[in-house]
């Protein structure tokens, strides 16, 4: 049963996606077939989280050829959580769609694209070789590439033609990298790799393939100095779209750079870990300046990803079981939070027509609920506690003070005030403030369907009430990760 | 030992035509030029695929043969699509 | 671009480049082909088609819409994967028929999965080349 | 039982709307003003059945993995603040009712506040570091809303941001602080770590945890230089001044010192920096307080100045400091709470804080007048208030210490009693001026509370020998870490110290009869305005906005060539400048053997790259592309790689059908970049490129392993019923690879197909 | 025996493909090149490629190879008269010594079309 | 030939990366094509070449007779050539959409999302 | 009947390709085929193929003939180095009438010495011709027509 399990969160979407692909004019179809699809997957992602809780890891080799021969799909804690994560992430942005795209956008492909775009990021999450690995970023990535350019604005064009470029020179880092990583080793199972690394005789030319992948995943987790593309696209397609790219696919790189950087090159940390940590606090540093300096809630929103995923790969870089533990909590309250954010900018945007900060005011005025719903994601965000921000922060803090990073430790924690004056600066310019009188007066909102405004605001309450789950009831999510499991 | 020279010979030959052909394709002058000369290259390039296939003894190299034919005829008919577009576009 | 040449050659080449195709997707278990190079063939013969006649006779000719094709490669292509588990065996995992077919070899889901690859390599690229070269919608552009 | 204490506003507070919508405000108030009401009832219960020795902390597991539970510890001192807490509490919710009137922001007020009061409830109560941090930061967080209530105002919305940036850095200096306290002892308890200090006292880093600590408490409680939040934060309603900005919040950072006073005390780092910051807060406070003529900043400066006395007599350390601290403490929580509310009923009434045009509210508002008359009694230090108690101690204490705070606690005590005349005598015996609105009693919602205070001031006073003693020597013992024998009483007999006194209301009264002439001191003198930290503060965030978009413009500057180059630079110096200096030249295999036929497929790839390089028309540089395609193919095929040749031949030639299509409508010409840059890039790229031929020579020193080869070889007939194992590998041995190939395939037909049909308007 | 043949074949073949690389480089303007080259490239690869066939000798290999020399033969000039075609229709420069131009003026006469002279 | 190869391999690159740098998006594109190729020639030659012999079972044998090329490398490049195909498609097009938007293919026209 | 021939013809390509001449392969073939054909319907025009081996040959010996020669030509022009003169576009009127012989006629010219077909005019009624050598574009004309033409009709008949 488990073999079939493992494969669901793939051959579901994949299947969902060749459903709407057949009923391209019946939007209603479409739809049904996103949502229910996507649900399915997060019920399947609680089986596979229940039974590697319970028995520990799994793994199937596709086609029953045995490792390393064959590809093998592993689930274990990490991908189990990041499966159900997934999982819900559809799910939240399919409904949201619903309200929120348009019939266009949905009758060319939507839903299909964003069904493709979870069996890439499902793919990668499960498994356990690396050139498929590569196959299931592309997937990921191209789906991306449609839908962030989907619709052909003009800003979009712009933007996609960054995010595609700068995404497609990852890929080639990523390609070359497995292309010398199997001249050296020959081998491109992840845990054969492991096993074959140790034993090898260069292991500087080990590590500087190494240091190629820093690159590629660099590039596609928005590291420093490679992060460019992030704040160029992300703010340009239609919100639910930047919602979900803004939560899993910077993460899906982060993930790649988990697995790789503790299960395959263990063999020289100082460099690897070196590089990294340095990066880690330049990009913490360069992401959050970045967002002080706009004024557009999505574009800020942007920048504060790559701020935040320098905290994820300061994690990775201590390396110790609470870092890693920290980052990979890290990642799961970033892609709820991150979403939401992103779907509240959406709402706000259905209301008032713009993300500009300056042509927009008075919402907390005539939407408490929504101003509260920000205020849970964005102090999260920020690392108020006891939302789940600041369990991850304090996992990250404390691991840089065990480590005596303090350099680290101690820039980590400038950021997060300033990651607070970002959030606050929405919050002042959007929500408390008074619409500035040379800005007219519009409430797109209240002219809706009780079903649209119910498709918009239910996503983002589910995903509020993780956050606050995640913060009280944090225990078994910060105990969740530990280490990825080091021989699968 | 003859038939082993006259492969050599007529895989350097054809070679040579090839850096001919690629001449015409730097002096152009018109787009028109060039992709004759690309058609050429790729036609010329069946030649010494047969040429290696009797070289190496692989017989499989000559499918790649009938692929380069279908390739050069489609690419010439693309670039004279293009050309002839472009003479719509510029009246 | 109609000219009658260019017309009347196509109208005599393409047959045969169809029938090369499924010869390399058939044989491609075997020998140098496979469902890409069946697949891409197969294209590259309808789009000779498209560049002489034009997307509109080239759709009618295709009988079905490039993106069914698309969509029945991937389903061919899952079901392909899928019949391992109803085989009772893991994922993907090759189910043969006990029989040999001429050129073919044997089927099996391998083949099935194949069929599946030249089934989606043919609709996205007739796909690409009817919505690239349909000029129908160019004018109110 | 502390916990359920602690939840009840939090569990209150959503519904408040229900409660709320549709009453008048006064009668929100009454009904919320129950709930810290019965609190207060409860903590004095406990109070007075407090038995120290057998206090033991409340602990519920919550995050067992990193220490964190729910601990509350129930001794003296948290009683003592959450008596103040609650009993300001119920006359601030008492009079907010009353004060914001009817509606949805009165609502929303109450909800702030209540979760405010569970904060500060849970901020004195925990047992736990880390828990104490959490309320701490809800506390700031709280105080942030309110301050911010009025926010269509810039001035609040800037207060608001000002004072959570500020107590926001504190707040995670104090959580640095606490998790390397953690880190040191293991453990977040508080009892344990007061229990056996020893481990931290020893401690290598204890020098950071003090003066992280210290950060936190200090922008919680406004020491200088970090005390220009709390003027500004006076843009909130007045019941929140009262509350947060004087008996309670800001009292925090007093707690917490006095908390961990045990701990630390008697290391020169902790009680130095306290008497310092403390007392140059204590002198400052008062000197900004002498210019003020709003009420409220009257009262805010003044506040500063206790708070700084509070912290200096912390530091002081001795017992009869601690006691004084205690003891001033909760006068100071009651007179200036009981200041705040009046000068907010006035406001109310008014519609002035001014006090030049306030004057004769005694017979019009006549409770007012009693309790502010009484709270400033108390300020001023004036028998038998509690305030009177309160100072003598203070100067007792100061007597015994260094001359410079002796002089300073003189100094801040007629600042004092200027600043009491002003705030709580002036407005009702003043002569008569004209005010916005005319002033009139409220009801008795925004007097009850008032009234109230101001006597529990009188009462403490009067009963000091006993009740007073008794609250303050239960509170002091677990600030000093030991049992305090405390003897209070009111009257010690004619003394040098009750002289003193005398001295400092004459003084005192003195300045406030050159008011005027004080009202147009400067702020600060000369070029020290340059270094107000409030000046700093926007200094910073300009400097803040100031680099952020320099570095945002000068990264994230629109050129993907620009990004592109990083992203390469990056590549080589982080990889290539390993790889090149681990690498062993001698080391390389070099087999520069070539047949000719390779050579032509060398010649055409390179002709078909250069040709690319150098192409002017956009149609040249795709057909370059289709000759290097063409040569790589013919690599392909000299090298075993039929399947491979095949695809890449039909491939290269649908690209060029695609481009061809795509690109017939563009200009011939193409000549963008300049010759600078192309010689810049021709070296990234070379290098680059250099790089990729020596890996490829440093890869092939060694062989691979060739299981998967061998593997794939034996298995592809047998296993795969195929003879073209390239093909049984992509359909069979790694099919999913297929799989997500022909997806990306599909997606990129639909992507096409949708970009190209679906073009939307504007954008 | 056989081998001096098909290798005398071989050898000839090229050197025709070689005539025509010699012709595209040499002919004055591009209807003169593709005159030249069109036939002496398919006559040369067919040579080549049917040589091989025997050499191979198979059936299986012969029909291969008879398949790709009809295929050129049926396409290369199609594709010689797009290419001239649209070389025309581009108003690519005839060699000064065209003395005749029928096309030209049976265009002419159905339009009057500007002349732009386009090098590139 | 292992030489030979890396320096074709090396130009290839060399020329992908000078293309992607210019300021043209045509070029942009075939740059990533010629590093497309570049990749693929990487992992053609660093996965281990072998001369002429290509990977097949012959009649009457059950597995391929050494030398024969390693499989594997040429599976994972054709993989990457399709993959590399569906992107160029798409950036071809999106090329031509920016273009359709812009009336111009210079990048420099192209940074309106990237301003403060 | 066109259908059928061209469906055997196709089946023929099979077994060719294949290199297997049994009957399984040729019924696979002629399956395949019905398939193509299926799939092309109206699209291919009708055809008539009868018994016409003899003119079919004759035209392919000649054209091979002619092929040879136009080689000979051309290498002698590149070889010596003599200029060429007088080249010209001519318009040959054509008596040939259905498009495929249109199409072989001008495929025919274009693979032969010193011709290359560039079009045809819009009403079928004239190719034109590339002539290398057009001093005297009459004859070339007159060869033209007496030549390909000729025979192809005679194919056709
Ligand atoms: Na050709
Ligand atoms: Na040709």
């Amino acid at each position: 049963m488990m073999n079939i399990l493992i494969l669901l969160p793939l051959v579901i979407p994949f299947f969902g996606a060749v459903l709407t692909l057949f009923f391209r004019e019946k939007i209603t179809v479409q739809r049904t077939v996103f949502s229910v699809s996507s649900g399915l997957v997060f019920i399947v992602s609680l089986f596979l989280l229940d039974h590697v809780f319970t028995s520990g890891v799994f793994s199937v080799q596709i086609g029953g050829w045995k490792a390393p021969f064959g590809i093998t799909f592993v689930v274990d804690k990490l991908s189990a959580i990041m499966i159900s994560i997934s999982g819900l992430m559809a799910f939240s942005t399919s409904i949201y769609s619903f309200g929120s795209i348009d019939a266009e956008r949905e009758k060319f492909g939507f839903y299909t694209l964003l069904s493709t775009l979870f069996v890439g990021i499902n793919g990668s999450f499960l498994t356990g070789d690396l050139f498929n690995l590569y196959v299931w970023f592309e997937v990921m990535l191209m789906s991306s590439f449609v839908l962030i350019a989907l619709g052909g604005t003009k800003p979009q064009l712009e933007g996609a033609v960054k995010y595609v470029t700068l995404n497609l020179i990852s890929s080639l880092f990523f390609l070359v990298a497995v292309g010398i990583l199997y001249g050296i080793v020959g081998t491109l199972n992840m845990a054969d790799l492991a096993v074959k690394i140790k034993t090898h005789q260069d292991p500087w030319l080990i590590t500087t393939v190494a240091l190629m992948f820093i690159i590629a995943f660099g590039i596609k987790s928005a590291m420093f100095p490679l992060f460019f593309w992030l704040p160029a696209s992300y703010h340009t397609p239609p919100a639910v779209i930047s919602a979900v790219f803004a939560g899993m696919l910077t993460k899906v790189g982060v993930y790649a750079m988990i697995r790789v950087f503790t299960l395959i090159f263990t063999n020289n940390p100082e460099v690897t870990n070196g590089v990294l940590i340095v990066l880690a606090g330049a990009t913490m540093l360069v992401g959050v300046l970045g967002a002080a300096a706009q004024n557009d809630i999505r574009r800020i929103l942007s920048f504060h990803i790559v701020s935040q995923i320098g905290y994820m790969i300061m994690g990775l870089a201590l390396a110790s079981p609470l870092a890693i533990a920290g980052a990979v909590f890290y990642i799961i309250h970033h892609i709820i939070v991150k979403t939401n954010l992103f779907l509240i900018g959406g709402i706000v945007n259905e209301i008032k027509g713009t993300f500009a900060l300056n042509k927009l005011g008075g919402i907390y005025k005539a939407y408490p609920l929504l101003g509260l719903l920000f205020l849970i994601p964005a102090l999260s965000l920020a690392g108020i506690p006891p939302l789940s921000g600041f369990w991850a922060k304090f996992s990250l803090v404390k691991a840089g003070f065990e480590a005596e990073a303090w350099f680290i430790t101690g820039l980590s924690l400038f950021v997060s005030i300033l990651t607070l004056f970002s959030m606050i600066k929405i919050w002042n310019e959007v929500f408390w403030k008074d619409l500035p009188e040379d800005v007219e007066n519009i409430d797109k909102f209240s002219g809706f369907s009780t079903a649209k405004k119910r498709f918009l605001f239910i996503p983002v309450i589910i995903l509020a009430v993780c956050t606050l789950i995640i913060g009280f009831f944090t225990a078994p999510f910060l105990m969740l990760p530990q280490v990825p499991h080091p021989n699968w | 030992m003859f038939f082993e020279f006259a492969v050599n010979f007529s895989l350097a030959i054809t070679g040579f035509s090839m850096f001919l052909v690629l001449i015409r394709l730097v002096m152009g002058p018109h787009t028109a030029d060039r992709v004759v000369a690309v058609d050429l290259t790729t036609s010329i390039a069946i030649a010494f695929i047969a040429l290696y296939a009797i070289k190496s003894n692989e017989t499989y190299v000559l499918d790649a043969g009938l692929i380069l034919g279908f390739v050069s005829f489609l690419g010439t008919v693309g670039y004279a699509y293009y050309l002839q577009l472009r003479s719509k576009r510029d009246e | 671009m109609s000219t009658l040449i260019l017309r009347t050659a196509v109208k005599y080449i393409i047959p045969g480049m169809f029938l090369f195709s499924l010869f390399l997707l058939f044989r491609g278990h075997n020998e140098p082909g496979g469902g890409f190079v069946g697949g891409l063939v197969a294209a590259a013969a309808i789009i000779l088609y498209t560049l002489a006649n034009g997307v509109e006779k080239a759709e009618k000719m295709l009988h079905v819409s490039p993106q069914k094709l698309i969509a029945a490669g991937l389903l061919v292509a899952l079901l392909a994967g899928i019949t391992g588990w109803i085989a009772g065996k893991e994922f993907m995992t090759g189910i043969w028929l006990d029989l040999p077919i001429p050129v073919m070899g044997k089927f099996g889901t391998p083949v099935l999965f194949d069929i599946g690859v030249y089934l989606l390599v043919t609709g996205m690229v007739v796909k690409v080349i009817f919505t690239l070269a349909d000029t129908r919608e160019e004018g109110n552009q | 039982m502390t916990l359920f204490q602690i939840l009840i506003p939090f569990l209150v507070a959503p519904f408040v709307p229900l409660i709320g919508k549709k009453r008048e405000g006064r009668e929100l108030g009454i009904i919320l003003a129950f709930i810290p009401f019965l609190l207060f009832i409860s903590f004095l219960f406990e109070f007075i059945n407090l038995k120290p020795a057998t206090i033991t902390p409340e602990i519920y597991q919550w995050i067992p993995s990193i220490g964190v539970d729910l601990a509350f510890r129930s001794d003296g001192l948290s009683l003592l603040f959450g008596l103040i807490i609650t009993g300001i509490g119920t006359a601030v919710f008492l009079f907010a009712g009353g004060y914001l009137g009817k509606g949805m922001e009165t609502v929303k007020f109450y909800i702030y506040i209540l979760i405010f009061m569970g904060a500060m409830l849970g901020i004195v109560f925990s047992d736990n570091l880390l828990l104490l941090f959490i309320f701490w930061e809800l506390t700031s967080f709280s105080s942030f809303l309110l301050i911010g209530f009025k926010h269509k105002y810039l001035a609040s919305r800037y207060a608001a941001l000002q004072a959570l940036l500020v107590t926001g850095i504190g707040g995670l200096s104090l959580l640095a602080g606490v998790i390397l306290i953690n880190s040191v002892t293991g453990t977040f308890s508080i009892s344990a770590i007061i229990s056996d200090p020893s481990m931290l006292r020893e401690s290598s880093l204890l020098v950071p945890i003090i003066i992280l600590i210290l950060g936190g408490a200090f922008t919680k409680s406004a020491q200088v230089p970090f005390h220009f939040w709390l003027p500004n934060a006076m843009e909130a309603p007045t019941p929140v001044s009262a509350y947060l900005h004087s008996a309670t919040m800001v009292k925090a950072g007093v707690f917490l010192v006095a908390r961990l006073n045990p701990v630390f005390t008697g290391i020169g780092l902790w009680n130095d920096s306290l008497m310092i910051f403390g007392g140059a807060t204590m002198v400052v406070g008062a000197f900004l307080a002498l210019k003020q003529t709003d009420l409220k900043k009257i009262l805010a400066y003044t506040t500063l100045s206790v708070l700084g006395t509070l912290i200096m007599l912390t530091g002081y350390g001795s017992e009869i400091a601690l006691t004084t601290m205690i003891v001033y403490l909760t006068a100071h929580a009651l007179y200036k709470g009981t200041l705040f509310l009046t000068a907010g009923a006035i406001d109310h009434s008014t519609g002035t804080r001014d006090v030049r045009i306030l004057g004769g509210l005694l017979k019009k508002m006549p409770f007012t007048a009693y309790a502010g008359i009484v709270a400033a009694f108390s300020m001023a230090g004036i028998i038998p208030m509690v305030g009177f108690v309160g100072k003598e101690l203070l100067y007792e204490t100061a007597m015994s210490g260094e001359p410079a705070l002796f002089f300073g606690v003189l100094f801040a005590g007629v600042i004092m009693v200027y600043s009491a005349i002003q705030a709580g005598i002036h407005p009702y015996f003043a002569p008569e001026k004209e005010t916005p609105l005319s002033p009139h009693e409220g009801d008795f919602t925004l007097t009850a509370g008032t009234v109230t205070a101001a006597t529990m001031g009188l009462i403490l006073g009067i009963l000091a020998s006993n009740l007073l003693t008794g609250m303050v020597s239960l509170a002091v013992s677990p600030v000093a870490g030991k049992t305090v024998d405390v003897s209070l009483g009111l009257w010690h007999g004619f003394n040098i110290i009750l002289l003193l006194s005398l001295g400092t209301i004459i003084a005192g009264y003195g300045l406030y009869t050159v008011r005027e002439k004080l009202y147009l001191l400067p702020q600060v003198y000369g070029p020290l305005e340059y270094l107000m930290p409030s000046k700093l503060y926007d200094k910073a965030l300009n400097l803040l906005m100031f680099t952020a978009r320099g570095q945002t413009s000068f990264f994230q500057n629109g050129y993907l060539r620009n990004y592109i180059i990083t992203i390469f630079a990056t590549a080589l110096l982080l990889v290539g400048g390993y790889f090149f200096y681990h690498l062993d030249l001698t080391e390389l295999v070099i087999d520069p053997s070539m047949e000719m036929y390779e050579a032509i497929a060398g010649v055409v790839i390179i002709a078909g790259a250069i040709i690319a390089t150098v192409a002017k028309s956009r149609l040249y540089a795709v057909m370059a592309l289709g000759i290097t395609g063409l040569g790589v193919a013919l690599v392909f095929i000299l090298y075993g790689a039929p399947d491979l040749a095949l695809t890449q031949l039909s491939i290269e030639t649908l690209s060029v059908i695609l481009f061809v299509l795509a690109i017939y409508k563009l200009p011939k010409f193409l000549k963008l970049s300049n010759r600078n840059s192309k010689i810049r890039d021709l070296i990234i790229a070379s290098t680059m490129g250099v790089f990729i031929t020596f890996v490829i020579l440093a890869v092939y020193v060694h062989e691979h392993s060739t299981e998967l080869k061998n593997f794939f070889a034996a298995e592809s007939l047998p296993g795969g019923k195929g003879r073209n194992i390239v093909n049984v590998i992509l359909v069979d041995f790694r099919a999913i690879d297929t799989m997500g190939e022909i997806m990306v395939l599909g997606i990129a037909a639909i992507g096409i197909f949708g970009l190209v049909k679906l073009v939307r308007k504007g954008g | 025996m056989s081998e001096i043949i098909l290798g005398s074949f071989l050898i000839l073949g090229s050197l025709v493909i070689l005539l025509a690389g010699l012709g595209v480089v040499k002919m004055p303007d591009i209807y003169l090149r593709m005159s030249a080259t069109t036939k002496a490239a398919t006559l040369g690869i067919s040579v080549i490629l049917i040589s091989t066939g025997l050499h191979f000798g198979t059936t299986e290999i012969i029909s291969r190879t008879i398949l790709i020399v009809l295929f050129l033969m049926i396409t290369a000039p199609v594709a010689s008269h797009l290419l001239g075609r649209a070389a025309y229709l581009n108003k690519l420069p005839l060699w000064e010594k065209t003395v005749r131009d029928d096309l030209g003026d049976s265009l002419k006469n159905k339009q009057t079309t500007e002349q732009e002279q386009e090098t590139n | 030939m292992i030489l030979f190869l890396a320096l074709i391999t090396g130009i290839l690159t060399t020329v992908g990366i000078f293309l992607i740098l210019r300021r043209s998006l045509v070029k942009v594109i075939l740059g990533l094509a010629f590093l497309g190729h570049a990749a693929n020639m990487l992992i053609f030659t660093i996965g281990r070449i072998t001369k002429g012999k290509a990977a097949f079972v012959p009649e009457g044998s059950l597995s391929p007779f050494e030398p024969f090329a390693d499989p594997l490398p040429q599976a994972l490049i054709l993989t990457a050539i399709v993959i590399g195909f569906g992107v160029q498609a798409f950036l071809i097009v999106l090329f031509k959409q920016n273009y359709k938007s812009l009336k111009s293919d210079d990048l420099d026209n192209m940074n309106t999302t990237d301003m403060l | 009947m066109a259908k059928f021939t061209l469906n055997l013809l196709l089946a023929l390509m099979w077994l060719f390709l294949t290199g297997d001449f049994g009957i399984v392969t040729f019924i696979e073939g002629v399956v395949i085929g019905f398939g193509i054909i299926y799939l092309m319907e109206g699209v291919l025009g009708r055809s008539d193929y009868t018994k016409k081996a003899y003119r079919v040959l004759k035209l392919v010996i000649f054209f091979l003939w002619e092929l040879l020669v136009s080689n000979f030509k051309v290498a002698a022009e590149l070889l010596t180095s003599r200029f060429l003169s007088s080249p010209a576009i001519v318009a040959v009127p054509l008596s040939v009438k259905t498009d495929l012989q249109i199409t072989l006629l001008a495929n025919l010219i274009t693979l032969t010495p010193g011709t290359l077909s560039i079009d045809v005019s819009e009403d079928k009624k004239f190719l034109f011709v590339h002539l290398m050598y057009g001093a005297n574009p009459d004859k070339a004309i007159a060869d033209i027509k007496s030549g390909f033409e000729k025979k192809i009709l005679e194919v056709f008949e």
